[in-house]
């Protein structure tokens, strides 16, 4: 068990600026992910803690131990691959036992600790066979296994279930955040999933192009993104957003998106600094209400599409050219193409600035 | 985590280093040593029957002039080398990809046939030659058999006559290398990616439209490389053809490798097909960098 | 045309191809094997009959390879035994195929792994193999005859090495690129060193690809004619050698040539149907997988 | 553009062998002119090679296909005027976007002229103008995904299939093709049957769904038939997302009631008495309930079971908590963030007329 710290770390390939003086710290027994589109650089993040490539700049520290120039065989990290890289030609038991035949444990505490992670991760009917003819979730198992039969200080996890299919991989989340919760074993977790990081994660660190734009816990995440590429990568459906700008008027503010205006007056504190400016306005699909008859405060739209998703519908509504997205209980039932009203629930509104992207409230 | 100080030989460039040291000393020794004596020796006069190479007297650029200037057996053999590749490549390319798109869906016997058409590819150079040396002796097989057919005596003398003796080296050749290009004809076409070829079926091609505006299209880089592999093979043409013809009738058959020998091997003027070997060696240095490479890194 | 119909015509076409096609491409062959089993009286054909077929199967012709005491008498004059060509072919292919192989898959390793040698070294060895063979050994000529090594058993071990490194290195190479570099890193996190890394793990993962490689290498020093004929004269001459020397001396004696002829070419038949599924692999240097 | 109005489909008892091994059973299914219909199953179930006989790529072993009411069965594709887009889109790299677009009317020999029309007719109502001397090659993946729609549209074909068209795209880019796609049909009016793994792109595209595993079909109804009243339990499995939770239970009386026994809780379902009965199930059973049913709450609630939480997975729109009773284990959706933690002992509330009762051995579901 051990803490991670990450000081202003660089990588470039090329003139690519894959990670951007980037800095953490994992703490003893956390669960961190970190969340981000392809090329994010959170591939690359995990390869240099292993030592699997040199930063170009900056420190990496495990257990406040500057690691730099240590070979990756001497860090104590364990790495699962995306492609999971089980040695084909062994055994499931041999590629457990590998590391600690490496290290050159003896024999029967090999066998003693194999058979232990084997059963944790139930593959104990697998070791005699070899890792080729098991299914996807199994042979991520048996990765698992291989990086945790060490008991290494840290685990990093590189888009584990990326591979296998969707019902397995809802299966394989839970058993792997149980795992965590009982082994306390600190994790590094990258995916490209947002529901993955939101369902796993102690803590998330959000990426974009080698930056970090945010890392908070999750709940912090979704409810107060910090900025708007945070808003609208998590969360699905994605979070709905409408270019406005804001304006005074007889003592109120206003959000003007031109086909409706919205009073924001209660939010005035908050909102001083850009009056006059360019914004964008989020809201998340589920707090938009919507209904069959005009209400009062409602704007006017017109259905698009339903998309039934059983547990509830989706209805997609036009106002004017305005594309938004609105989460309806499972039963409700409408028209293509029939007129509703949306009420906006403005406790959840968020407004971002349209230069830089900067969540203003 | 200890931070023990590693040996020397497992750090990774060192360990690099300790690999690949063998090949490069044998490759020096035999590659690029003997390469630079050549260059000397092509400005000498030397053979091996008048002593030793460094005793050999200095004769600047004669053995070039010679060459370029007087040596017509060697021009001829370029030229006649050069006609074999070009007409014995073509036809293994026509044959081996006519014969590979028999073999895209699976048959009764295909593993048989398979086999059956890689087998001449397999056979020592030197016994195809002694193959189709013995089958088109007067009396030999190919004779009665066509005598069979035509129901007449046939008795031709086929290592007598110039065009027949290099037509025999050309059958030897295609008999011997068509299934190379059927192997990497039918390679390429089993690694297509079906579904373009299934789209063009579904919007309405014909067998011979999905071949010619699909297939084909897709087939070229592994065309390109295989026209170029199997030309400079051809262009070495030797063993077989040697063993067939000796080059004869007269000179009528020979090609550049058997020129090269009878300068260099049975007349032992060595300073002089050093010379000529530089002159190849050069020339297909710069058809390598601007011909093999681009496309072979294409692929690669 | 119902789709049923037109099938059932394709699938008589290929036969009516396949079929002839197949027994010209197999009669060289036949004529050859069944020519070694012939008694000396149906090696030639006649016009009425081209003894396709042999009346009497004989082993005559290969037992006179070996001792040409007590068979077929009257060709005695012709005394040649195929012992000592046999046996250096067996010693200089399988040395220079062991060699070839240890020297070049270490090499290779280090290329694919660690561009070792810079980017442009494999192509520099594939060029190498571009040239025809008559124009790399009159410099080699010149330098064993510098060293005595003609006609020796080590200077053809080396040349038959060196002409054969390109194979080894670029099919061992692409043996190598087939297995992800994931695999080494993942042996790395485990706790392998570089050298462990390739002995431990890299290596045995790739034996199939080093068998295919040997017998590949073998095939090609065993097929070798132009390098024994220049840079051998008496003590390590080989069976292609053999044969064409023969041809010179008694080509005519069809029966004993084509039973040369066999012993040349079975090996490698053998092994290149074993090794079929590799052989693009091989003569493309890698770059065409199957 | 002039596209007819799509046709009908039918399949008639459509059976493919290969070998030993039986890849599409007896199948039998009408898709109606102007239907969007989803062929949905996971990966091996035989929807592909369905999809291909009825390109015309693979002869069935047994069955006919009628297309408009035309038997087709042993007829050449190009007799049969299908749309298919493949799920890589199978696009020909060597050709431009506009060569890719004329390949079909250049393989019909239209005049050339009218080969130019069309082309440029779809091109702009796929928005292709753009690219169109693009090699085909060098397309960026939505281009490509255009492009082979616009490919098979050009021809005019009768039907439309889609095999997972969307599978190549992004989680987002995916979103925004679904509402575009399910948009341009319902403009153009075309039939369409559209293979896919992804139970949520049939369930929100689809005006039917067929569900089908292993060869066989396993029901065929509309998303909310699907989803509320699955025919068996490989359908209740394989649609909605979380998983339905599935409990081995025994059905037991007493005392006049019907009761649902599962060790470490029993529910009454006396209500189904007849249902049951007419069945004639044994007792053996499963219970079946769906995640967003099972209701939670911290306090005891009459005939609620009690548990405890094993898991909490925080989705933001939506919150998972897995609950341990004894030996056995419940999910529950609860909407929002629902703050629990690990350890914390809950009351669970099944929604009674959302539960489902599954013949063990057969798998059917009876309730």
């Amino acid at each position: 068990m051990a803490t991670v710290k990450i000081c202003d770390l660089t990588k470039k390939f090329g003139n690519k600026i894959a990670v951007d003086h980037l800095s953490f710290k994992v703490s003893d027994g956390e669960f961190f992910c970190i969340l981000g589109p392809p090329g994010a650089g959170k591939t690359t993040i995990l390869r240099m803690i292993a030592g699997l490539e040199k930063p170009d700049e900056g420190e990496i520290y495990i257990d406040d131990q500057l690691v730099n120039n240590i070979l990756p065989a001497d860090r104590d990290v364990a790495m699962t691959f995306q492609s999971l890289a089980l040695y084909p030609n062994w055994t499931v038991y041999e590629n457990i036992a590998f590391p600690l035949r490496i290290r050159k444990y003896p024999k029967d505490e090999i066998d003693k600790k194999v058979k232990e992670v084997a059963s944790l991760l139930k593959i104990t009917h697998l070791l005699d066979r070899t890792p080729v003819l098991a299914s996807g979730g199994e042979k991520q198992r048996i990765a698992v296994a291989r990086a945790l039969v060490r008991s290494p200080k840290v685990l990093l996890l590189d888009e584990p279930l990326s591979n296998i299919d969707a019902l397995l991989r809802l299966e394989m989340r839970g058993e792997l955040k149980r795992l965590q919760t009982e082994l306390k074993q600190t994790i590094i977790y990258a995916t490209p999933d947002q529901l993955e990081a939101m369902s796993m994660a102690d803590r998330i660190a959000v990426m974009n192009a080698g930056k970090l734009q945010q890392l908070d816990v999750p709940d912090v995440i979704y409810n107060k993104p910090a900025n708007k590429f945070v808003a609208e990568y998590v969360g699905t459906p994605t979070m709905n957003f409408i270019d406005c700008t804001l304006t005074e008027k007889d003592g109120h503010i206003f959000l003007d998106a031109r086909e409706f205006t919205l009073d924001v007056t209660k939010f005035d504190e908050a909102l001083k600094e850009s009056y006059g400016r360019e914004v964008i306005l989020g809201i998340r699909p589920e707090h938009v209400q919507i209904s069959m008859e005009r209400v009062k405060n409602a704007i006017e739209g017109k259905v698009a599409l339903v998309e039934p998703l059983g547990r509830m519908t989706v209805a997609h509504i036009l106002i004017s050219d305005i594309h938004m997205q609105v989460i309806c209980p499972a039963n409700f039932k409408v028209e293509y193409g029939s007129k509703v009203w949306v009420k906006f629930d403005t406790d959840y509104l968020h407004i971002f600035d349209k230069k830089t992207g900067k969540s203003i409230l | 985590m200890q931070n023990k100080s590693t040996s020397w030989y497992k750090k990774p460039e060192n360990f690099a280093l300790l690999l690949i040291i063998p090949l490069q000393i044998i490759m020096n020794l035999v590659g690029l040593f003997p390469l630079i004596a050549e260059i000397y020796v092509s400005f000498t006069n030397w053979s091996p029957t008048s002593g030793d190479w460094y005793t050999a007297k200095f004769i600047g650029l004669e053995n070039y002039y010679r060459i370029f200037f007087k040596d017509v057996q060697f021009w001829q053999a370029i030229q006649r080398t050069l006609f074999l590749t070009i007409v014995c490549v073509l036809t293994e390319f026509l044959l081996g990809l006519g014969l590979a798109l028999l073999f895209t869906d699976n048959f009764f016997g295909k593993r048989f046939f398979t086999s059956a058409i890689l087998l001449p590819m397999m056979v020592v150079p030197a016994a195809t030659g002694y193959m189709f040396f013995m089958m088109f002796q007067k009396d030999g097989p190919v004779n009665a058999i066509l005598s069979m057919i035509t129901g007449q005596e046939i008795k031709i003398n086929w290592f007598v006559f110039g065009d027949t003796a290099m037509f025999t080296i050309f059958l030897a050749d295609v008999w011997q290398w068509t299934p190379f290009m059927f192997l990497l004809m039918l390679s390429g076409l089993l690694a297509l990616p079906q579904d373009p070829i299934n789209a063009a079926k579904v919007l309405g091609a014909s067998r011979w439209q999905v071949f010619r505006h699909v297939i084909l299209p897709m087939m070229k880089p592994l065309i390109a490389i295989a026209l170029l592999l199997r030309g400079i093979e051809a262009f070495k043409i030797f063993d077989a053809a040697y063993i067939m013809t000796h080059g004869g009738p007269g000179t009528a058959t020979q090609t550049v490798s058997m020129y090269m020998l009878e300068i260099g091997f049975r007349a032992w003027r060595l300073g002089y097909v050093a010379a000529e070997a530089l002159l190849i060696v050069v020339a297909m240095l710069l058809f390598a960098w601007f011909v093999v490479r681009p496309i072979f890194l294409k692929r690669s | 045309m119902d789709i049923r119909t037109k099938k059932k015509i394709e699938k008589i076409m290929r036969y009516i191809i396949l079929i002839p096609a197949t027994i010209i491409i197999l009669f060289p062959i036949y004529w050859m094997v069944i020519t070694s089993v012939k008694p000396p009286e149906e090696w030639t054909p006649t016009p009425t009959n081209p003894r396709l077929i042999p009346t009497r199967i004989t082993f005559d012709n290969y037992v006179f390879l070996f001792a040409p005491f007590g068979v077929m008498e009257t060709f005695a004059q012709f005394r040649e035994t195929i012992h000592q060509p046999l046996m250096s072919s067996l010693i200089l292919s399988g040395s220079a195929t062991v060699l070839a192989l240890v020297i070049g898959t270490c090499a290779a390793y280090a290329m694919s792994r660690y561009k070792a040698g810079g980017e442009f070294a494999p192509f520099q060895l594939l060029m190498f193999r571009m040239f025809p063979p008559i124009a790399i050994i009159v410099p080699i000529m010149i330098l064993y005859s510098m060293l005595r090594w003609l006609d020796t058993a080590h200077g053809m071990i080396i040349f038959y090495t060196v002409v054969n490194m390109p194979f080894v290195i670029w099919l061992m190479k692409s043996f190598f690129d087939d297995i992800p570099k994931d695999i080494d890193e993942a042996a790395m996190l485990d706790g392998c060193s570089p050298p462990q890394v390739f002995f431990k793990v890299i290596l045995p993962l790739v034996k199939p690809g080093i068998a295919v490689t040997a017998l590949f290498i073998f095939i090609m020093c065993w097929s070798d004619f132009l390098g024994a004929l220049v840079l051998t004269y008496r003590y390590w001459l080989t069976l292609p050698i053999a044969l064409s020397k023969y041809q010179g001396l008694f080509g005519y004696l069809y029966g004993p040539m084509a039973a040369t002829g066999v012993i040349a070419a079975v090996p490698c038949m053998v092994i290149g149907i074993i090794i079929q599924k590799y052989l693009v692999r091989g003569f493309t240097f890698g770059a065409v997988k199957r | 553009m002039a596209l007819s109005k799509g046709e009908k489909l039918e399949l008639e008892e459509l059976t493919k062998y290969f070998g030993n091994f039986c890849a599409v059973d007896h199948l039998t299914l009408e898709v109606n002119p102007g239907e969007f219909l989803s062929l949905l199953g996971p990966s091996g179930c035989g929807k592909t090679t369905t999809l291909n006989m009825i390109a015309g790529l693979l002869e069935p072993t047994y069955g006919r296909i009628l297309i408009g009411g035309r038997d087709v069965t042993y007829l050449p594709p190009i007799e049969r005027k299908v749309g298919l887009v493949f799920q890589s889109y199978a696009v020909f790299p060597h050709m431009t976007v506009y060569e890719n677009l004329a390949f079909g009317l250049k393989i019909r020999k239209m005049p050339k002229a009218e080969i130019d029309k069309k082309v440029k007719e779809v091109a702009s109502l796929l928005q292709l103008e753009d690219v169109l001397n693009v090699k085909g090659g060098k397309l960026s993946l939505d281009q490509t995904q255009r492009t082979a729609l616009g490919r098979a549209m050009v021809i005019e074909p009768t039907f439309f299939l889609l095999d997972e068209p969307l599978s190549n795209l992004d989680p987002a880019l995916r979103a925004v093709m679904r509402v575009k796609l399910k948009q341009l049909q319902k403009e153009l009016a075309q039939t369409v049957v559209y293979v896919t793994h992804d139970q949520l792109e049939a369930m929100s595209m689809a005006d039917r769904i067929a569900v089908m595993n292993a060869g066989k079909l396993q029901q065929v109804g509309t998303p909310e038939e699907v989803y509320n009243n699955p025919a068996n339990k490989f359908v209740a499995n394989f649609i909605g997302s979380p998983t339905m939770n599935f409990i081995d239970c025994t059905l037991t009386e007493k005392d006049a009631h019907i009761l649902l026994d599962a060790e470490d809780f029993t529910i009454d379902v006396t209500r189904f008495g007849e249902v049951l009965k007419k069945e004639a199930c044994g007792p053996e059973v499963i219970l079946g309930i769906r995640p967003e049913h099972v209701q939670i709450s911290m306090e005891r609630v009459k005939n609620a079971i009690e548990g405890k939480v094993a898991l909490v997975e925080q989705l933001g729109t939506e919150t998972i908590i897995t609950c341990r009773i004894g030996r056995k284990e419940i999910k529950a959706l609860m909407l929002g963030t629902y703050k629990v933690s690990i350890g914390d002992r809950l009351y669970l509330t099944l929604n009674m007329d959302r539960l489902h009762i599954i013949d063990k051995k057969t798998e059917k579901v009876i309730v």
